[in-house]
């Protein structure tokens, strides 16, 4: 957590080259896989993250069936070469943790009650690996989940706010996140600032805190237009194709 | 179904008892159980506490053990934590290797004691790149009624706190105190018909919507946080709970002071 | 097995002060435990061990029911932190072959052919481990079973006899264990002193078998005492309270 | 059994074009589907590619690191190929270790880099017998539409092709590109009906009685073999597989030369 | 692959004096365990081999079941001594790999349509392992399938040629292997010669394929008339007993 | 269901030959089958032996390599036993890791070499706290019929008893036997409606209430006891099977020696 780095210079300015409210630039593809039910990719700074969502498709084994809804399974798998040192392949308990997290988050906009008995899986590969990639892992597996055509009450959207050199910064990079004082991923439904997945590490003032989450929340209104000009474009591409 | 049916008509009442701001067991929202800390009550390990919030009881024991550092800390000690959610503690439970549910647990444990730097891991280094301390931190879930993120921070606090480095057992001189840093405090909420709920028992936390946990420090100030499960909180609900989390943190802290019977924040 | 430290005195005297027939301390606490159906807490010496018992309750997954009795499942666990040297978590080969014969002896008092289909699950997890875990944790487990209020036609009750310098000695300790001659686990049913646990290691003549199993047989009644005892105490209790 | 009726369907279906010398995707028997190649997509890894045949899509990445040799080759480099069938390529593949499929297919990669000498492994020695490279080949399948023998082989040669060892990382110079041989190009071919195939898609390897896979070289020899399924091939057969193989060879070969850029055969 | 040893010496004979088209010695003996429904054992040159066969029985658990035909599982399995340095006890990924490949090369010969829902198991234990352990495995397999009664449209066999010194020869030994640059092993059908497993790693031009497997198949008759001969060494006697 | 009606069946034609002091396969109570042991069967084994008892096969494998010693006993070889209940043996045990039932067997057969001495492992160090032998000595199950806990013992003791230890391999002289004490011989019993019978059959184990494995040594000491099964025994019972294990014990004893060619007791 400490270090002699400088993370912000003296004109404010990020390493690389942000300013304190900038997001790194984000790239979203709407269905670029064949089997998959919905697909997204997305590039988010040096992140490169697909998202694939199954179902809803009978539950099985039967015991994890539920009588009243579908179950929400993510799965968020890093592959071994995303990292600097190679990561073995299957998951460990980190990204035990981020799926669980993330499924939880999901869970909350899909409207399982509409399939009960049913499942429904979204896999997040993480391809190539730079900080954040549990929000952008979030933020494309929403537009997975709307390219497969299954009901949402929303479309949730991620996005981190951090604390480095002292100073509240919004979507850390890589060095920021090593190096920084807080880190503080959140996830939202867009349409009511509802927080649907909250975690923070670090150290933050009560006041910090409050400035962080308004950062990050606002943040990931930036990003859910870009969720949804993406799928646009792909409605708008297929409206064409049929006309 | 039955277990489904059940459920459902023990979340009815507890919804019912929540709109007259009432819960299952009396309390009232903000109302944390008692607590009570007991500590070295395992002789083999190098520090123990057992913790008991309610009728939750949670076990932790520290071992240490020389070995190598990361390659990318060379000059730290290393700190692992687990957690096992063993059959005895509850009829849920199951043996074997640990389900989500443990290793968040033991996650959410562990962030709590090394970003805020509870154990001063520099200290722990023997020899450079070569030969440091590894500090194990094993949580055993003894009995289960609800809350096990605030009972395991804690219990692994206060094994840590009371933890003597076995320098004897590995012929490098006597055995003295782990250097340890006044530790943040984790408090839990849940959140189930739009009411919200400090330290919750279990029948809170089967119907509960949304979960909430803040680890503070003795300034107030916010050390970690983790929410769970599939509902959401309003950023106002969040910041209650911060504040909350603060005033049952001071609370806990002379608890555990008193249980490991000196002040931390001062001495080490 | 061989070694040079002398485990007896010149005045009969072994090394904790004990005499050849005499027992190490032992404290029997029943239903420590809120949410298992039945529990005892056990020290024996050193040895700090928690047992808990649940069901009977429906055999899952149903390929293990069998359709004329309940099976009975006993998993022996020691803490990670209870021993010198940190210990794994998870089974090794030596719990899970004391699990087995744990799971044996107990069958044998339980009237499983009163629940059909069900399972009892018996868990002994050792937190402080000394010499002769096996014997404390059958008996804290019978205890457990009776707090359960499990159908039993007699309370099980284990002790173990050794053989150390030469000598057939009662309930071995630490030292003598680990540098003694041989050590002889029973656990019988004492109202008729049936034998359900038996295991040795070590060096005896037949002789020396007769008497070391005799004496140990003698111990476990010592101990059947303490844990009526402690059970009554509570009944005793939980009458009171009633009255 | 529902999935056993449509799965006789189709059969029925593709059984009956097949006598009619057709393809359920309007392919010649003798037909490749097309090919893309991409490399260096992923910039954590030394080497990675992208590899798309029709549908099915498959990466590969190859991470380097320094160890151990082999005690039986103290002179040699190490190589280690995996293959993850992920659930995101196909509802049918599930998450856990690798089942039969993944490690038959790993392993048929791993023979087609090894025992072709691909990479030149006695110069990744760093010190005879303490110190060589590690290569990893990792392939993820990220879209399953048939041949992931010809996709995955593929992609790990345009990785390798493309990788540079990390020598800067390990304070061991600068970086240079892995030392590779002119590689077999690996083609399938599947049997139903007394038809055969080349290069199937997921329909075709659903119903297909026997595959044959070969890999051959830029002088048309013959590299590596692997038949698999239950059923059989006359010698026949496998005579006008290998020579359809060493044709297929040719073209796909020109294919991964332009991807990668350069004509391994010469230069290295 | 590369290595100065030669393995063929100036008359052609091979380093154990064998000539390029001679196999090792071969003995199979039928049905020596008792448990199982049929048995093999194989000495294959240094290689030492037990096959048994279970079934056909009900195949379980129910999910692996297919409704119109018995479904084949082989498990080929070296045992931990078998071989210079011990092997973990346990399936690795070339005995999942050779395990693989041999039930589907048995698959093709087993009438298995005759016993739907079924599965029939088959065994291979290598006891003592040189070079060619997949051939005479699957050749001992075929013949445990035989005396397990199971319908077969052919008793399949195995046999493997290579490349040694530059020429083509019949059924590798160990160094062969080892330093040789080819190995191909072939299993047929041999009433037909179809070719039901067929592998191939090292360097081979089109011609000396066509001479490889040639010689490869006629090793495979040889194989076969052994198979021949021992189970009717098996069943004249029990014809003999029978009288 | 079936299988349990079956074994009812089974168990009352059992239960009534035992009444008439009759075994199902013509025995006495006390008689043993036939015992035979082969040994050096395995060429890539240092050690090797097959044991027949009736119908039951056991083939015991004994292979060595060097490695570190336990730091508690840093001058001692390393012993490690495994068993695998391998699926050939019989149509009950399934692949994997091994159960219960192997763990205990190959724990009981351990502990009858270790606690006896049989091995003299202080023989087994070539470099006090740096490098020793290690033994591995691997049980294979190959045909059950009963009494794998002596048929398994005898194939590792005859096993051990021929070994040779691998000096050559490692460059440290030449190959010499392995240092062997007398072994104790193990007995089994099982215990049905009331009758005890020596050496069990497969039927008369599946039936069996209690069983007890007593290992004795040349002077009619007891070296280790096991008692298994939910049955129990008398103390009487139990001092008549001891009794009973040192006569079979001298008996199996003769049968070892001639197998393995020597008399240990003396030689080493």
């Amino acid at each position: 957590m400490k270090s002699d780095i400088k993370l912000i210079d003296k004109e404010g300015k990020r390493l690389d080259g942000r300013k304190r409210d900038e997001l790194r630039p984000i790239k979203i593809e709407v269905g670029p896989l064949y089997r998959a039910d919905g697909s997204c990719y997305i590039e988010w700074g040096g992140n490169k993250i697909l998202a694939a969502v199954y179902g809803p498709r009978e539950a099985l084994p039967r015991h994890i069936q539920h009588p009243l809804r579908a179950v929400v399974n993510a799965r968020y798998n890093m592959a071994s070469f995303s990292v600097e040192d190679r990561k073995r392949p299957g998951p460990d308990r980190r990204s035990t943790e981020i799926s669980k997290v993330i499924s939880e988050a999901l869970e909350y906009v899909i409207l399982t009650e509409q399939f009960p008995r049913a499942m429904i899986d979204i896999n997040i590969e993480v391809l190539d690996a730079e900080a954040g990639t549990r929000c952008a892992g979030l933020t494309a597996a929403a537009v997975a989940l709307a390219d497969a055509g299954i009901p949402m009450r929303d479309i949730p959207v991620a996005c981190a706010a951090g604390k480095i050199d002292g100073q509240v910064v919004l979507d850390l990079g890589k060095e920021e996140d090593n190096f920084g004082e807080a880190d503080l991923p959140v996830a939202i439904a867009p349409r009511t600032d509802e927080i649907i997945l909250l975690q923070m590490d670090g150290h933050l003032t009560v006041k910090e805190f409050d400035e962080a989450i308004e950062l990050a929340i606002k943040g990931a209104h930036v990003v859910s237009e870009l969720q949804k000009k993406a799928l646009l474009a792909k409605y708008a591409v297929a409206k064409e194709v049929k006309q | 179904m039955n277990s489904t049916l059940i459920s459902s008509i023990k979340k009815d009442y507890l919804n019912k008892l929540a709109e007259q701001k009432k819960r299952i067991d009396g309390r009232a929202f903000d109302e944390y159980r008692k607590i009570s800390i007991e500590t070295n009550i395992v002789r083999k390990a190098e520090g123990s506490a057992r913790v008991k919030i309610g009728n939750t009881q949670v076990l932790a024991g520290v071992k240490m053990d020389v070995g190598e550092p990361y390659s990318d800390s060379p000059e730290s000690g290393v700190l692992t934590t687990s957690a096992e959610l063993i059959p005895m503690a509850s009829p849920d439970f199951e043996a074997g290797p640990p389900r989500e549910d443990a290793i968040e647990l033991a996650r959410v444990v562990d962030r709590g004691i090394r970003e805020s730097e509870v154990i001063d891991l520099d200290k722990l280094c023997i020899e450079p790149g070569e030969k440091v301390w590894i500090v194990f931190v094993d949580i055993h879930v003894l009995d289960y009624d609800g809350n096990l993120f605030d009972a395991s921070s804690l219990a692994a606090l206060a094994a840590l706190s009371t933890a003597m480095v076995p320098a004897e057992r590995f012929e490098m001189g006597k055995d003295y105190p782990l250097p340890i840093k006044e530790p943040p405090i984790s408090c839990t909420f849940v959140k189930f018909n739009k009411a919200i709920v400090v330290d919750p028992c279990l029948d809170e936390e089967t119907i509960a919507e949304a979960r909430l946990t803040v680890a503070t420090d003795e300034e107030g100030n916010i050390r970690a946080m983790q929410k769970g499960l599939s509902g959401s909180f309003t950023l106002d609900e969040v910041k209650k709970v911060i504040k909350a989390s603060i005033d049952n943190g001071a609370r806990i802290r002379k608890i555990l002071e008193d249980a490991v019977g000196r002040d931390h924040g001062k001495k080490n």
